[in-house]
């Protein structure tokens, strides 16, 4: 039993360490946030495992709920207008069209 | 080839940066290891008053009680980064035109109540088992956003100026009774051990209300459009 | 096992210490932070457990649990400030006074 | 309550409070400015002649305020200070009464008046100062309010005389704060004792001791215009004639060459200066200065800067009197202190009057000028022929006891010297007095304005007569009473020797 | 009567009122200047009592909830918490004034209840005996000092208040990840039982040096200081003399504490020289800079680069054993907080009135605003270090143990750098006399504003007259003697 146990602690902090390593270095953030929330559920399993309940359920709420919710939103503006200045600059391709 | 050179500088000092931080890292590592397996720390003094701190919960009551100056000023912080957003961007509050998504309205219909429901009961288990004020709140902001995503403005149900008295409900609260303990009792935060539990109770109401606002808020503050000035 | 966690917990650190310096996009370095974060919590945790598993010590938790909170605001203050950087310089980077 | 220990304190501030009020006043408040700055000129000297009188009935009088933990801020009237403060404040009375007739109408006026005054209180501060930190401060006091008034015009060349002041003076300063400061880690003590305070100090410290005085009189050195650190004083002379007149022919320079006075007989003390065989170099660069200044004087065109050359090579009589040791010579060189003061403030006087009047600048525009305004060159004369060292002026009883004080010191070289210098003085002085009386008048004046009835307005005329009467005067009644001479053998038998 | 009002507890309303008052600031927008105004006068009386009672019966001490140390958290308060306090206070009112006129009707109401948070975080700081608080409260103060930061709405003040963010941020988590070790190393948070039970372990000199990194890249030592410049100079003109003045100093002040408690008695003297080294660099480098730059407030944000050197210097010189040194310590930090705030007061009156800071034509500004310019004046004469002023003292204490130590490099570094300090004050004050017309586009300046400043400029000066009353109040509580009495 002892060493199931072990190993179960074993395998969840090297997947932890695994996602995290994932999420920061994927090339593409929405998977990146996403893979940030994957992580934050894992801290709260590890918190769990570490008879940290309360912990936990904050985690599980604040840590991944929330700011998961937060980056997610900030990705959506991001993406936004990270895209703003190429329109801005066809609808000035466009403009001139229209003139001629 | 220029451009090579700069990768390969780049590659270098990475490399660097790598070798160091892991030297840092083991190093780290071994001093934890020479920790020893016995610890001192504060669990049997915490123990030994947690009758006394008008909870069962030794949590509830280090955060509540034992050391609820931090928990003060962790108020403040929530509500600073609030005012911090709030002055970086305009954050409208009113009603949200775009159209709802139909998927996440009729769950959020379902979700909120039970979202609500959650964390009261958070709220009131915390007092004797895991739970209390943060974990509650958060779960109510949870609902808030979920309320938002759906296209919903919950926030219209309190105007102006009773939204900024929820938001500094919690921050205010704890500023009095710390008054109103210094004049009682002439320390600061020290609860008569009759009324404690119930200071604490009401303490940690308030506050899931005022953090689950400010957390939607903050959330809002990012989701939301900048105010458009005149 | 004690320690496991904890050095897992060095070892977040230490990787999310890397990604912050590394990278130039902001949204990655607020990750790397958060992890950095969870790394730290994740040392104060774990050693709270040497004490015995039944009885771990309260104190930690709560600090944790405050902890999460304070990240969570720096987060979305943060998130907050990157897009405006974004919005300003059409990039989310830091914006060098040097190469205007 | 015992006024003694207060009235240090009133001199202070009966300048300091007036150029306070003169800041505040509004430009065009003309008559008030002045009422302002006579009152307190003439509070100032007042309160000097009664503490002249209570010394010397023995009286004492000390200020002590404290200033670090065991380091106090001490302002005492000794016979010493009193020479130097009375020598300030009267020559400021006159040179306020100057300035006024010379800056009519000028801009900035208020500015001009205020750190004018300041730059007197520093002044009486320096001379009043009890110890070497109460007098750091004061000196330092003095480069900060003396910079505005060089730079009063407010033209680039301006700007960029006062960028050179405040390089060499900022400079100088730090040095003197680092010896100050060294002195005191080795002492525990900094009040000016007369015959030195180091005697305790151990032999292991002779390096540190050597190096200190190097550093005190560098510093000093810069503000009394020692060769090589003299390079400031020529370029300040673009401020108007009532600060050249004041500051650079006494006040500014003066500090400089007191500290180093208080530095070797009331800091070091000056047998143990001479032991450890410090006095003769620095009478060496003295004596290097004094030919240097007057060499360059024959070469300058521009009066003003022949004259600044010329204090130069003065105001190291006082050093190289101070640096032979022995009792007479420390009298030539205290009492040209005041000597030079007179006669070389007379002279800036009446450049200023010339300039003003008929805009010479230059020598080779002073042809004929004696007729144009006989008083003026009458004055100028007079302060000319001081400096040469032509009997019975002022110059002549100084430069007469150095020698003696040579001689007995046995140190023939300096004869040499005075001889030396003096020809050289006849050199660069006897041309303009020549030009001046004996060649035709030029039919017109460079740049001339009719300032009143008389060759110039009253204001600018009768301060350079009183000073040229002074300087006839202190040579005359040398041997009298009150004289300059003799308050100063009484401070060499009170205090050096 | 007077017994009475000074047993009042005054060290905790010192942390209740400003939280009050932000409080009704915030929720009462249009008389926050008032409410503002207010506080801070209450906050300056408040630490007036507090001297008053701390002189008559020494340190204070207050455990929290009557739980005491280690389980709850104490209050402590001696001579060097009360200076520290006293110096928020002062520069707390006189910002406080000068923002009164400075912030627009719509950013005002904004600026209030971050600022007097501020205020009421700095106070808890410097009051807490805590390390674990001391983390709360350092976040609290950086949280709210980025934002105002960013109240400066520019591209570069939006990048630099980022990067602020980031620099805090990271400095929280190493200084954290320093008390997690002592906590688990030694079992406490509370600064006496550390220091009681700290031994030299791998585990304290793992702590020591992920706190001391923390803490040093919050006070922009460098080479930490990259985050600085671009921060202190790209915000509003009240916010720089705050960043400058009072949150620089509050990370150097937990450093000074944790050393002089925790770290300093243990440690063999390696460390405080590199520490020293490292500000002797900074003060040369900081210089320099100051002196290339073409506009104001970088120039004054560098001239913080320099004067954190400084600190630092006299720091590594007092640990060596140069007791004479914590004086300078202590009169640089105070000095510097009054005459940097005035600097930063006056290069905002400057853009407000000429709506430029380039200091080749500050002569067309500098001839209208003559108590602006004095002001700059009085505050550079300390800076300096030139008589009499606090910089003066400040100097002299350095030089002092400098010398007793015959560390002749840090002497030749002093020296070297009051020149370069001087050339880059008088090369902005060179430009106050060149004559020259009113600038075509100016708009007149409040009184009060210019006053706030030159009072302020005034103070710095003035401390020189005091440093012997002040520093036996520093002294109660033996702040300074490494194994004498702890928190």
């Amino acid at each position: 039993m002892e060493i199931v146990t072990h190993l179960f602690d074993g395998l969840l902090c090297i997947v932890l360490l695994l996602v995290a390593w994932q999420s920061l270095t994927s090339s593409d953030l929405f998977r990146a946030i996403v893979l940030f929330i994957a992580f934050g559920l894992l801290m709260a399993l590890v918190w769990g495992r570490l008879n940290a309940l309360d912990v936990a359920m904050a985690e599980a709420a604040i840590g991944a709920g929330l700011t998961g919710a937060l980056l997610l939103a900030a990705l959506a503006k991001y993406q936004t207008l990270s895209s703003i200045d190429k329109t801005d600059s066809d609808n000035i391709v466009d403009k001139r069209q229209k003139n001629q | 080839m220029i451009v090579d050179k700069k990768k390969g500088i780049k590659r270098m000092t990475r490399l660097l940066l790598i070798v160091l931080l892991s030297l840092l890292a083991a190093a780290l590592g071994y001093v934890i290891l020479t920790l020893p397996k016995s610890a001192v720390n504060l669990q049997e003094l915490v123990a030994h008053n947690v009758a006394t701190s008008g909870v069962s919960n030794p949590v509830t009551a280090v955060l509540l009680n034992f050391r609820a100056y931090d928990t003060f000023l962790e108020m403040v912080v929530l509500l600073v980064a609030m005012l911090g957003v709030w002055s970086i961007k305009e954050v409208p509050i009113e009603p949200i035109t775009d159209i709802r998504n139909p998927v996440l309205d009729t769950l959020s219909g379902l979700l909120v109540p039970f979202l609500i429901l959650f964390s009261a009961y958070l709220l009131w288990v915390g007092a004797h088992a895991p739970g209390g004020a943060f974990q509650a709140g958060s779960v109510l902001g949870a609902a808030l956003v979920l309320l938002l995503l759906s296209g919903r403005q919950p926030f219209l149900a309190f105007q102006g100026l009773y939204l900024h008295f929820t938001l500094v409900a919690s921050t205010a609260l704890f500023t009095s009774i710390a008054l109103f303990t210094l004049l009682v009792t002439g320390e600061l935060l020290k609860y008569p051990l009759a009324q404690a539990d119930t200071i604490i109770f009401i303490l940690e109401s308030i506050a899931t209300i005022s953090i689950g606002l400010t957390l939607a808020l903050l959330f809002f503050g990012i989701y939301a459009k900048q105010k458009e000035k005149q | 096992m004690l320690f496991m966690y904890a050095l897992t917990g060095v070892g977040l650190f230490f990787i999310g210490l890397y990604t912050l310096i590394i990278h130039v996009n902001l949204l990655r370095k607020i990750l790397a932070l958060n992890i950095m974060g969870c790394g730290v919590f994740l040392v104060l945790i774990s050693l709270a457990m040497r004490s015995g598993y039944s009885s771990p010590d309260p104190v930690p938790h709560a600090m944790v649990i405050t902890g999460i909170v304070v990240t969570v605001s720096a987060t979305a203050l943060a998130l907050v400030l990157m897009l405006k950087v974004l919005e300003m310089t059409g990039k989310a980077e830091l914006y060098d006074e040097e190469e205007v | 309550m015992n006024w003694d220990t207060l009235i240090p304190f009133f001199v202070i501030m009966s300048s300091f409070l007036p150029a306070l009020m003169i800041f505040a006043l509004a430009e065009e408040r003309r008559g008030l400015r002045i009422t302002l700055n006579l009152i307190g000129v003439f509070v100032t000297l007042a309160l000097v002649v009664f503490m002249f009188i209570g010394v010397y009935q023995g009286h004492h009088y000390e200020t002590r305020l404290s200033l670090l933990p065991d380091l106090d801020m001490v302002l005492r009237a000794g016979p010493l200070a009193l020479l130097f403060a009375a020598l300030s404040s009267v020559l400021w009375l006159l040179t306020t009464v100057y300035a006024i007739g010379y800056l009519e109408g000028s801009p900035h006026r208020s500015r001009f008046f205020g750190f004018f005054s300041l730059c007197i209180t520093a002044t009486i501060g320096v001379s009043f100062s009890g110890n070497l930190i109460t007098f750091l401060i004061f000196y330092e006091m003095l480069t900060l309010v003396a910079y505005p008034l060089i730079v009063h015009r407010g033209t680039e060349e301006a700007r960029l005389a006062g960028q050179t002041y405040l390089l060499y003076t900022i400079f100088g300063g730090t040095l003197l704060l680092l010896g100050t400061v060294w002195l005191y880690t080795l002492t525990g003590t900094l009040e000016f004792t007369p015959r030195g305070f180091i005697d305790d100090v151990g032999e292991e410290h002779y390096f540190a001791l050597v190096s200190i005085f190097i550093l005190l009189i560098a510093g000093f050195g810069v503000k009394a215009a020692l060769v090589p650190l003299h390079g400031w004083l020529p370029r300040a002379m673009i401020a108007p004639a009532p600060v050249s007149a004041l500051l650079h022919a006494v006040a500014v320079v003066k500090a400089g060459a007191f500290g180093i006075v208080r530095v070797i007989y009331e800091v070091f003390g000056v047998e143990k200066a001479a032991l450890l065989g410090l006095t003769q170099p620095l009478a060496v660069l003295a004596a290097i200065t004094i030919i240097y200044g007057s060499v360059m004087a024959l070469f300058q065109d521009d009066l003003k800067r022949r004259l600044a050359y010329s204090t130069v090579s003065q105001v190291s009589y006082i050093i190289l009197g101070v640096a032979i040791v022995g009792p007479i010579a420390t009298i030539g060189g205290v009492v040209h202190l005041v000597h030079q003061g007179v006669m070389k403030i007379t002279l800036f006087f009446c450049a200023g009057n010339l300039a003003e009047t008929l805009g010479i600048h230059k020598i080779s525009e002073m042809n004929g000028v004696g007729r144009r305004m006989p008083l003026t060159m009458t004055a100028f004369t007079i302060g000319a022929l001081g400096m040469i060292g032509i009997p019975p002026i002022a110059g002549f009883v100084s430069k007469w006891y150095l020698g003696l004080g040579a001689l007995e010191a046995d140190q023939e070289w300096v004869i040499l010297i005075l001889i030396g210098s003096s020809l050289l003085n006849a050199g660069y002085f006897l041309p303009i007095l020549y030009r001046a009386w004996f060649l035709p008048t030029p039919d017109k004046w460079p740049d001339e304005h009719d300032l009143g009835p008389n060759e110039t307005s009253l204001m600018l005329l009768i301060p350079p007569l009183i000073t040229a009467l002074l300087a006839l005067g202190f040579g005359l009644l040398a041997a009298s009473p009150y004289s300059p001479l003799e308050w100063v053998k009484l401070i060499s038998r009170r205090e050096f020797y | 009567m007077m017994q009475f009002v000074i047993t009042l507890p005054w060290a905790i309303l010192l942390i209740l009122f400003p939280l009050t008052g932000a409080i009704i600031s915030f929720l009462w927008p249009t008389q926050s200047n008032k409410v503002g105004l207010v506080t801070v006068s209450f906050v300056l009386i408040s630490v007036t009592f507090l001297a008053f009672s701390i002189i008559e019966h020494g340190v204070y001490h207050h455990a929290i909830g009557g739980w005491g140390s280690p389980l709850g958290i104490d209050l402590y308060a001696d001579g060097l918490s009360l200076l520290m306090l006293l110096m928020t206070a002062l520069v707390g009112l006189g910002v406080s004034v000068y923002a009164t006129g400075y912030f627009s009707a719509e950013q005002s109401p904004r600026f209030w209840p971050l600022w007097l948070f501020v205020i009421a975080a700095l106070n808890a700081l410097f009051l807490s005996a805590d390390i674990f608080n001391y983390y709360v409260t350092l976040e609290l103060i950086g949280l709210a000092a980025v934002s105002l930061t960013a109240f400066g709405k520019s591209r570069e003040a939006y990048s630099a208040a980022m990067r602020y963010l980031l620099a805090t941020l990271l400095g929280s988590l190493l200084y954290l990840l320093g008390v997690v070790l002592l906590y688990h190393g030694f079992g406490s948070v509370d600064i006496a039982t550390l220091s009681e039970r700290c031994e030299s372990t791998p585990i304290l000199w793992a702590a020591l040096t992920l706190i001391s990194a923390g803490l040093l890249l919050k006070t922009a030592l460098f080479p930490l200081h990259f985050w600085l410049p671009s921060a202190h100079a790209s915000a509003p003109a009240p916010v720089s003399a705050i960043l400058s003045a009072l949150i620089v100093k509050s990370s150097f002040y937990i450093f000074l504490r944790l050393w002089l408690t925790i770290f300093g008695p243990l440690s063999e003297g390696a460390v405080e020289n590199m520490f020293g080294l490292l500000g002797a660099i900074a003060v040369l480098w900081g210089s320099f800079q100051a002196l290339r730059q073409t506009r104001l407030k970088l120039l004054i944000a560098y001239s913080t680069v320099a004067q954190i050197g400084y600190l630092f210097l006299a720091f590594s010189l007092a640990m060596s054993g140069a007791v004479v040194a914590w004086n300078a310590v202590v009169y640089l930090a105070f000095t510097h907080a009054l005459a940097k705030s005035a600097m930063f007061l006056v290069s905002g009156n400057i853009l407000y009135f000429g709506g430029h800071d380039r200091i080749m034509n500050l002569d067309r500004i500098a001839q209208h605003l003559p108590i602006t310019t004095t002001a700059f004046a009085l505050a550079g004469v300390s800076i300096i270090g030139l008589p009499p002023s606090g910089g003066f003292i400040g100097k002299w204490f350095l030089l002092e143990a400098a010398l007793v130590q015959e560390q002749w490099g840090f002497v030749a570094i002093l020296l070297i750098g009051s020149l370069l300090t001087a050339a880059y004050i008088f090369k902005v004050v060179s430009h106050a006399f060149t004559q020259s017309s009113l600038p075509h586009d100016s708009r007149p300046i409040p009184a009060h504003m210019e006053w706030a400043a030159l009072l302020l400029a005034f103070a710095a000066i003035l401390l020189g007259f005091f440093s012997s009353s002040i520093l036996s109040v520093v002294g109660i509580g033996y702040p300074f003697e490494l194994n004498g009495v702890k928190p």
